[in-house]
C-alpha cells in the first residue's frame, strides 16, 4: 500500500471538517434551471429542444456535436423558456444555456434499466455517453469518449478517483461514506466497458471514514453485483495528489508522457462521484442531472454537502445552506487552489460545481505586493510536475517562447502550488495560463509550416518530373518522326 | 637575411594557398552567357536556414513563387527581408538576426494579411468543377475532379488565397478555420 | 595567471560586441545568438589548441636554429590568418556553423590576441607544456565567452535603468569578471 | 465596424464576414446587460489562499540566523565588528534609498524588504574590526549601487552584491583588510584596544596615539599559514604557533562553528537547501584531504580549511544567496563545487589569503550558463 512519492505538493489545510459533520442533504426542486450547452469539455452540445416546448425531467435536450461532447437533459420537468447566452461559473464570456421554467410536475423521462451482461463493451459505452456522463471531479471531460480511448490499450487499470485533495472540497468523502455501494457498482460496470484488468481507488488518508466506508462495502458487496477486486490505496494528504496525473504514478509507478493521456500507458482515472452517476444511469436510468455539492466556508452559516439539481442558481443552493453569515470575501466554485471566483451568485450549478465556498476575509490569506523573484526555488521544490516555475517567470517576463518551450511551459498543469509559497507574492499561475495559449499558437504555426513545406516540395518535386516526362515524349516523338 | 627572406616568402605561400582555398567559390556561365558566381556550400546551408524561418504560406506576396524560391533571392542578397506579409515583422526581424542585417517592418506593398489566418473554403453548390484552382494551390490542398465539385483540406490551407482569382464562378472566400463548416450566410462580402 | 585571463577577458569583450553588435560583419550566419557564440568559442579554442604546439615546433625547429626570433610575431600572425582561412573552409563544408562575412576578420584578430599573449609563455615551455597552454587558453576563453553570453542574455529582462542598458551594462559585467579574475593573481609565476 | 476595417485593409481578398457563432439559433444575443454584469463579489485569479510568506521574512530569519556567529565575533575581536555592522547597515539602505529615488521606485516595498540590510551585514563580517569607516562605507555603497541597482534591484542581480563590494575592497586596499585583531588569549602578549579606542580608530581612520598596529594586530590564521610556508616552514611549524587552535585559527574556528549553526539553523527553516553548501564545502575538503594525506608537511587538513577564513559564511550565507545563485539542484551541486574548489586552488596556490569572494563572483557569472545546461527532466519527458 506504500505509494510512490510523488514530487514536489504541498500539505495545506484541508477545511473539511465543518462541511463533512452534517449528513448529505437533498435541495428542494427549482422553479427554473439554466443549463449551459457546453458545461463539459470539448464542443458545445446542439440543442434538440424549441423554445415553448415541453419537456420531461430526464428527457435528452442538446445532442452531442464532434468527437469530444456529451449529452444534456433536463433537470426538471417544464417549458423551455429560452434558449440564450447567459453569463456561467465555468466561462468567462457568457455562454449559450437552455433555461427550462418548472410547471411543478414531477413527470420524468422513461429510461429503461439497462442489463450490463447483456451489453457488448463498446454498446455500454455508448449507453454511458447516452446518459450525459461526464467526470465530476471537475474538469469534467465526457466520459464515453474516455472509455473508447482507454480501450485502445492493451491492459487497462482503472483508477478511481477520492482522493479529493483540494482544500474545502468534500463532496467524494461525503459519497463515498453515505453512498460506497454506488461507487462499487459503478467500478464494475465501468471496468466492464474498459475491459479493465484491475481497478484502484485512492483515498487520501484524512478521510478515514471514507476508507471504512469502501471497505465494509466491499466485504458486503451483494453477491449479484460483479464487484472487481478493488484495491483500495490510502495515500498521504499532499496537494495535488489527486490530479490525474499524479493520481497515476502513484498508483502505478509510471509517468503519463508528456503531451500524452493516462490511457498511453494504460490508465484511466475517473472520478468516485462518476462511478456513481453511471451506475445510476446503468441501474435506474436516471442521465446525470444532479450532483452533490459542497457548500462551504466561514460566510455560509450551515456548511454541507448537499445534492442539488443541475442548473438551480448558486444563490437559491447558498440560501438552502442557511443563507451568507457575513461580508463575503470571495465566492470559489471549486477548492482555495485552482478554483474560480464568482463575480455573482445569480449563476447555475453545472457538472462541474463540486463546491462552492463561501469565503469570509479570514479565510483567505490576500496576495502582498508583489515583489520581483529571489529564486528562491519555493516553487521549482513544491512543483508537481518538476518545473522550474522561477524560470518560466523569467521567461514569460521576456516572452521567450523558444525557451518558455524549452522549459516546458505547456507540462504546467496550473495547480497553484508555486503562487501558494512564493514569497515574493507572484502571481505566477496566472502568468503560466497568460503565456500559454501564445506557445501554443507559436507551435501549431510550426507545425502548419512544416506540413506546407512539404507538401509544397512534394508538388514541386512532382510537377518537375511530369515536366520532364512530357520533355521526354516530346523527344521520344521527335525522334521517331525524324 | 637570405634565410630569412626564404622563411617569409615561404609564410607568404602558405597565406596565399589558405586564401585560394578559402575563396570556394565557382564561376561559370549560365544559359544566357552571363557570368554567375556561385558559392556553392555556404548557398545551399543558407537557403535551408532562411527556409526554416519563412511561415511556408507559399502565398507568393513576395513575389517570388514560393517560400523556397524566396529563401534563395535573400541568401544570394536579391531580394530584402521585408517582403513577407504572412511572416510579419517578427520574421524580418528573424530574418535580420539571422543575415545581420538592420531589423525593419514588413513593407506594406507586399500586401496586409491579417493577425489571425484564414482558409479558403469553397462554396460547394456554386463550384462548377473547372479545377482552376487545383491547379492554383501551391500545396494540393484543394481535391476533386475535373465536372466534380471540390472541396478544400482546411488542416493543410496555408490561406495563401492563390486559389481565389482563377475560380471563374467566384466560389471560393477566405473564412476563419473554425468557420469553414457552417453554411454560406447573406454576411459574405466579396471584396474587390 | 590573472594577466594572461585579463587578455581572454578582452577578446570576451571583442567577441561580444563582434557576436551582438556589428550588422554585416557576424562571424556565423545563425538564428540563436548563442548558437553563434557557441560556435566562435569552439572555433576559437580548437584554433588555439592547433596554434600554440604548432607555433612552438616553428619556434624551436625553424627560427631558433635559423636564429631568426625575431620574426615570430610575424611568422605566428601568417600562421594565424591561413589557420583561420583553413577553418573556414572547413566550416563551410562540412561544419554545424556557417561562417559569416566577419569570420576570418574576427577570428583572425582573435587569435592574433590570443596567441601574441602566449607566444612570450611559449618560449619557456616544453611541448606538453604548449599543448596544454594553448588548450588552457582555448577552454577559459570558451568558457568566459560562454558565460559572459549567456549572463548577457539574462539581462534581456532584467530591469536595467534605460542609460545603462546593452553596452554599458556589458561592461559593468565584465568588470567585475575581471574583478573575479584578479583572484587568481600570483598562482602562476608571471 | 473592426471587421469591415479588415476587408478594406485587404486589397486582394475576399472575405467571409460570418458573425455565426452569435446567431447560431436564428436569434442573436448580444444584450449588454448580460455581459456587463456589475460584480456582486471581489473576484481574482486562483490559487486564492497563499502561505504567509515574504521576501521580508525571508531575510529577516537570515539576519537571525547571522546573530551566534555576530556573538561570537564580539566575544573573540571586540565590539568593533558592531560599529561596522551599524556602518554597513547604514550605509546600505541610504544608497539602496538613493538608487531607488533615482529609478523612481516605491521606498518602503523595497527599503524594508531586508536584502540591503544583509548585504551591509555581510560585507561588514568580512571586514576587519577596526577597519576605517570609510572601507565599509565605500564598500556598501558600491555593492547596493553598481552590483544591485545597475542591473535593475533586488532579484535581477547576477552577481552578489556584497561579494562585489568585499572583492572592490580586497583589491584596491589589501593592506587594511589584514589589519585584524587577535583573539583574547592569555597567552598572545598583544594589547586589546578598548571600545572608545576602537570607535576612535573607526571613525578618525587612524589609531590612538597610545597604540600602534604592530602591537594590536596579528595576521589570521590563513595569512600566517601562507607566510610561513613561504618562508619554508612546513605545515607542522606553521601551525604550532599561537594563533592555531584545535581545528583552525583560534576564535576563527568557533565563529564557523556559530556560522555552520546558523546554516543548519536556516537548512532546518527551509530557507535555503543543502545542495550548495554541501558541493561547496566538499569541493574544498575533499582536494585538502587527499593533498593533506599525499604531503601533510606543506598542505593543511580539510578541517583546517573548513573552519578557517570565510568557508562557512561563503557556504552558508553567501554562495545560498538565491538571486544569483544556480537554479536547479544539479546546477547548484556544480555551482557549489565549482565555489569550492576556486576558493582552494587560490588559498593553497593563489596570491590572497582567501578566495571565497572570487570565487563566489567567478561561478555567479557561470550561473547562467550552468542553468541553460542543467535543466531538470520534466515529469512526463523521457529520462
Amino acid at each position: 500500500m506504500t505509494a510512490p512519492a510523488m514530487h514536489g505538493g504541498l500539505r495545506l489545510a484541508g477545511n473539511k471538517k465543518r462541511s463533512t459533520q452534517s449528513a448529505l442533504r437533498i435541495a428542494a426542486a427549482p422553479s427554473q434551471v439554466v443549463l449551459p450547452l457546453d458545461q463539459h469539455a470539448g464542443t458545445a452540445a446542439t440543442p434538440l429542444v424549441q423554445v415553448g416546448e415541453r419537456v420531461l425531467r430526464g428527457q435528452p435536450i442538446a445532442q452531442p456535436q464532434g468527437e469530444i461532447s456529451a449529452w444534456l437533459h433536463a433537470s426538471i420537468a417544464g417549458h423551455v423558456s429560452a434558449i440564450e447566452l447567459r453569463p456561467t461559473p465555468h466561462r468567462q464570456q457568457p455562454a449559450p444555456c437552455i433555461v427550462i421554467d418548472s410547471d411543478g410536475s414531477e413527470e420524468s423521462a422513461a429510461h429503461e434499466p439497462v442489463d450490463v451482461d447483456r451489453l457488448d463493451a463498446v454498446a455500454l459505452c455508448e449507453h454511458i455517453a447516452a446518459g450525459g456522463m461526464v467526470g465530476l471531479g471537475g474538469a469534467v471531460f465526457p466520459t464515453a469518449p474516455k472509455l473508447l480511448l482507454g480501450r485502445q490499450a492493451d491492459e487497462v487499470h482503472l483508477i478511481l478517483n477520492g482522493a479529493e485533495c483540494e482544500p474545502w472540497i468534500s463532496c467524494d468523502d461525503m459519497l463515498m461514506r453515505e453512498r460506497a455501494a454506488d461507487i462499487l457498482r459503478g467500478a464494475s460496470i465501468l471496468c466492464r466497458a474498459l475491459s479493465a484488468a484491475r481497478c484502484s481507488l485512492v483515498i487520501e488518508d484524512d478521510k478515514p471514514e471514507a476508507i471504512l466506508a469502501m471497505q465494509a462495502a466491499q466485504s458486503a458487496a451483494h453477491p449479484n453485483i460483479h464487484v472487481p477486486n478493488i484495491d483500495v490505496r490510502v495515500v498521504p494528504t499532499i496537494y495535488p495528489a489527486g490530479g490525474e496525473n499524479q493520481l497515476v504514478t502513484t498508483v502505478t509507478g509510471l509517468e503519463v508522457p508528456s503531451g500524452g493521456l493516462p490511457s498511453d500507458i494504460g490508465a484511466i482515472c475517473h472520478n468516485v462521484g462518476t462511478a456513481a452517476a453511471v451506475a445510476r444511469w446503468i441501474d435506474h436510468g436516471e442521465p446525470l442531472i444532479r450532483r452533490i455539492v459542497t457548500v462551504t466556508g466561514s460566510g455560509v452559516a450551515e456548511a454541507s454537502n448537499i445534492e442539488v439539481v443541475l442548473g438551480t442558481s448558486i444563490a437559491d443552493v447558498i440560501a438552502q445552506c442557511g443563507g451568507y453569515s457575513g461580508r463575503v470575501a470571495r465566492l470559489l466554485m471549486g477548492g482555495s487552489m485552482m478554483g474560480r471566483a464568482l463575480a455573482s451568485d445569480a449563476l447555475p450549478v453545472v457538472k462541474a460545481s463540486n463546491c462552492l465556498v463561501v469565503a469570509l476575509p479570514t479565510d483567505l490569506q490576500p496576495r502582498g505586493t508583489e515583489m520581483p523573484c529571489i529564486r528562491c526555488g519555493n516553487c521549482s521544490e513544491a512543483c508537481p510536475a518538476m518545473l522550474l516555475p522561477q524560470q518560466l517567470h523569467w521567461f514569460a517576463r521576456a516572452q521567450d517562447l523558444p525557451a518558455l518551450d524549452l522549459h516546458g511551459l505547456l507540462d504546467c498543469i496550473e495547480c497553484g502550488c508555486c503562487d501558494h509559497v512564493c514569497p515574493s507574492q507572484i502571481p505566477l499561475t496566472q502568468q503560466f495560463r497568460d503565456a500559454k495559449p501564445a506557445l501554443t499558437a507559436h507551435r501549431s504555426a510550426q507545425a502548419a509550416a512544416t506540413l506546407a513545406r512539404t507538401r509544397f516540395e512534394a508538388r514541386d518535386a512532382r510537377l518537375a518530373r511530369l515536366e520532364s516526362e512530357r520533355q521526354a515524349k516530346l523527344a521520344e516523338r521527335r525522334k521517331s518522326v525524324g | 637575411m637570405l634565410v630569412a627572406l626564404l622563411v617569409m616568402a615561404a609564410a607568404t605561400l602558405l597565406l596565399a594557398t589558405a586564401l585560394t582555398l578559402s575563396r570556394d567559390r565557382t564561376q561559370r556561365n549560365d544559359k544566357h552567357g552571363n557570368d554567375i558566381i556561385e558559392n556553392r556550400y555556404q548557398d545551399k546551408a543558407l537557403i535551408e536556414q532562411i527556409n526554416q524561418l519563412l511561415p511556408q504560406t507559399q502565398c507568393r506576396r513576395c513575389t517570388f513563387a514560393g517560400c523556397k524560391p524566396y529563401a534563395t533571392a535573400l541568401a544570394r542578397g536579391e531580394a530584402d527581408i521585408n517582403q513577407c506579409p504572412p511572416g510579419g515583422d517578427h520574421t524580418a526581424w528573424r530574418l535580420a538576426q539571422l543575415l545581420g542585417k538592420a531589423p525593419k517592418p514588413v513593407d506594406r506593398q507586399f500586401g496586409i494579411v491579417r493577425a489571425t489566418p484564414l482558409v479558403a473554403w469553397i462554396d460547394e453548390p456554386a463550384c462548377i468543377g473547372c479545377t482552376k484552382c487545383i491547379l492554383a494551390c501551391p500545396v494540393d490542398a484543394i481535391v476533386g475532379a475535373s465536372k466534380f465539385m471540390h472541396t478544400v483540406i482546411t488542416s493543410e490551407c496555408t490561406g495563401c488565397e492563390l486559389c481565389v482569382a482563377p475560380c471563374p464562378v467566384d466560389c471560393i472566400v477566405m473564412r476563419l478555420p473554425d468557420e469553414v463548416h457552417l453554411p454560406r450566410t447573406g454576411s459574405t462580402v466579396h471584396a474587390s | 595567471m590573472s594577466s594572461l585571463l585579463l587578455i581572454l577577458l578582452s577578446s570576451v569583450l571583442v567577441s561580444y560586441f563582434a557576436l551582438a553588435g556589428l550588422r554585416g560583419l557576424q562571424p556565423f550566419f545563425s538564428e540563436d545568438p548563442f548558437d553563434s557564440a557557441l560556435g566562435l568559442a569552439v572555433v576559437t579554442a580548437l584554433n588555439l589548441a592547433v596554434l600554440a604546439p604548432l607555433s612552438w615546433l616553428l619556434d624551436r625547429f625553424v627560427l631558433q636554429p635559423l636564429h631568426l626570433e625575431y620574426l615570430a610575431a610575424l611568422l605566428l600572425i601568417a600562421l594565424i590568418l591561413s589557420l583561420a582561412l583553413f577553418s573556414q573552409r572547413l566550416l563551410r563544408r562540412h561544419g554545424r556553423w556557417l561562417p559569416g562575412p566577419g569570420f576570418a576578420l574576427l577570428m583572425s584578430s582573435q587569435s592574433a590576441l590570443l596567441g601574441v599573449a602566449l607566444l612570450t609563455r611559449l618560449r619557456s615551455a616544453t611541448f606538453g607544456q604548449s599543448c596544454m597552454l594553448g588548450l588552457g587558453a582555448g577552454a577559459s576563453f570558451a568558457a568566459l565567452l560562454l558565460a559572459f553570453w549567456s549572463l548577457q542574455s539574462r539581462l534581456h529582462s532584467a530591469n536595467v535603468p534605460a542609460p545603462f542598458r546593452q553596452a554599458p551594462i556589458s561592461l559593468v559585467s565584465l568588470g567585475i569578471m575581471a574583478l573575479a579574475v584578479m583572484g587568481f593573481s600570483g598562482l602562476i609565476p608571471e | 465596424m473592426p471587421w469591415a476595417q479588415e476587408a478594406l485593409e485587404r486589397p486582394c481578398t475576399l472575405v467571409a464576414l460570418d458573425k455565426i457563432r452569435f446567431i447560431l439559433w436564428g436569434r442573436a444575443q448580444h444584450d449588454g446587460q448580460l455581459t456587463s454584469m456589475s460584480p456582486q463579489f471581489p473576484t481574482a485569479a486562483a490559487p486564492h489562499v497563499i502561505a504567509p510568506n515574504s521576501v521580508r521574512r525571508v531575510m529577516g530569519l537570515v539576519l537571525c540566523t547571522l546573530v551566534p556567529a555576530i556573538v561570537m565575533h564580539v566575544i573573540f575581536f571586540g565590539a568593533g565588528i558592531l560599529v561596522q555592522l551599524l556602518l554597513g547597515i547604514a550605509t546600505a539602505l541610504a544608497a539602496e534609498a538613493f538608487a531607488l529615488r533615482l529609478r523612481h521606485r516605491p521606498l518602503g516595498a523595497f527599503l524594508s524588504d531586508g536584502s540591503a540590510i544583509i548585504t551591509g551585514v555581510l560585507i561588514a563580517m568580512c571586514l576587519p574590526p577596526l577597519a576605517p569607516w570609510w572601507l565599509i562605507a565605500s564598500g556598501s555603497a558600491f555593492a547596493i549601487l553598481l552590483a544591485k541597482h545597475l542591473y535593475g534591484g533586488i532579484g535581477m542581480n547576477p552577481f552578489n552584491p556584497a561579494m562585489v563590494g568585499y572583492a572592490v575592497l580586497l583589491v584596491s586596499f589589501p593592506v587594511q583588510l589584514t589589519q585584524w585583531l587577535p583573539p583574547p588569549l592569555a597567552d598572545l602578549q598583544i594589547l586589546r584596544p578598548s571600545f572608545s579606542d576602537s570607535l576612535y580608530t573607526i571613525f578618525m581612520g587612524h589609531l590612538p596615539a597610545h597604540l600602534t598596529w604592530d602591537a594590536i594586530t596579528s595576521p589570521t590564521p590563513l595569512n600566517s599559514l601562507r607566510t610561513s610556508l613561504a618562508m619554508g616552514h612546513t605545515m607542522q611549524e606553521a601551525q604550532s604557533g599561537p594563533l592555531f587552535g584545535v581545528l583552525g585559527g583560534r576564535g576563527w574556528e568557533w565563529i564557523n562553528l556559530a556560522l555552520l549553526i546558523g546554516g543548519i539553523w536556516l537548512l532546518a527553516l527551509r530557507i535555503i537547501r543543502w545542495h550548495i553548501p554541501v558541493a561547496m564545502l566538499a569541493a574544498m575538503a575533499i582536494p585538502a584531504a587527499i593533498l593533506h594525506v599525499l604531503d601533510p608537511g606543506s598542505y593543511a587538513g580539510p578541517l583546517f580549511h573548513l573552519t578557517s577564513g570565510a568557508s562557512m559564511l561563503g557556504a552558508f550565507f553567501i554562495a545560498t544567496d538565491p538571486v544569483s545563485a544556480a537554479t536547479s539542484n544539479r546546477g547548484k551541486l556544480i555551482y557549489g563545487a565549482g565555489i569550492g574548489a576556486i576558493t582552494f586552488v587560490i588559498r593553497t596556490w593563489g596570491g590572497y589569503p582567501d578566495g571565497v569572494a572570487f570565487a563566489v563572483l567567478l561561478m555567479n557569472a557561470a550561473v547562467p550558463l550552468i542553468d541553460r545546461y542543467t535543466i531538470p527532466r520534466i515529469y512526463g519527458h523521457a529520462r
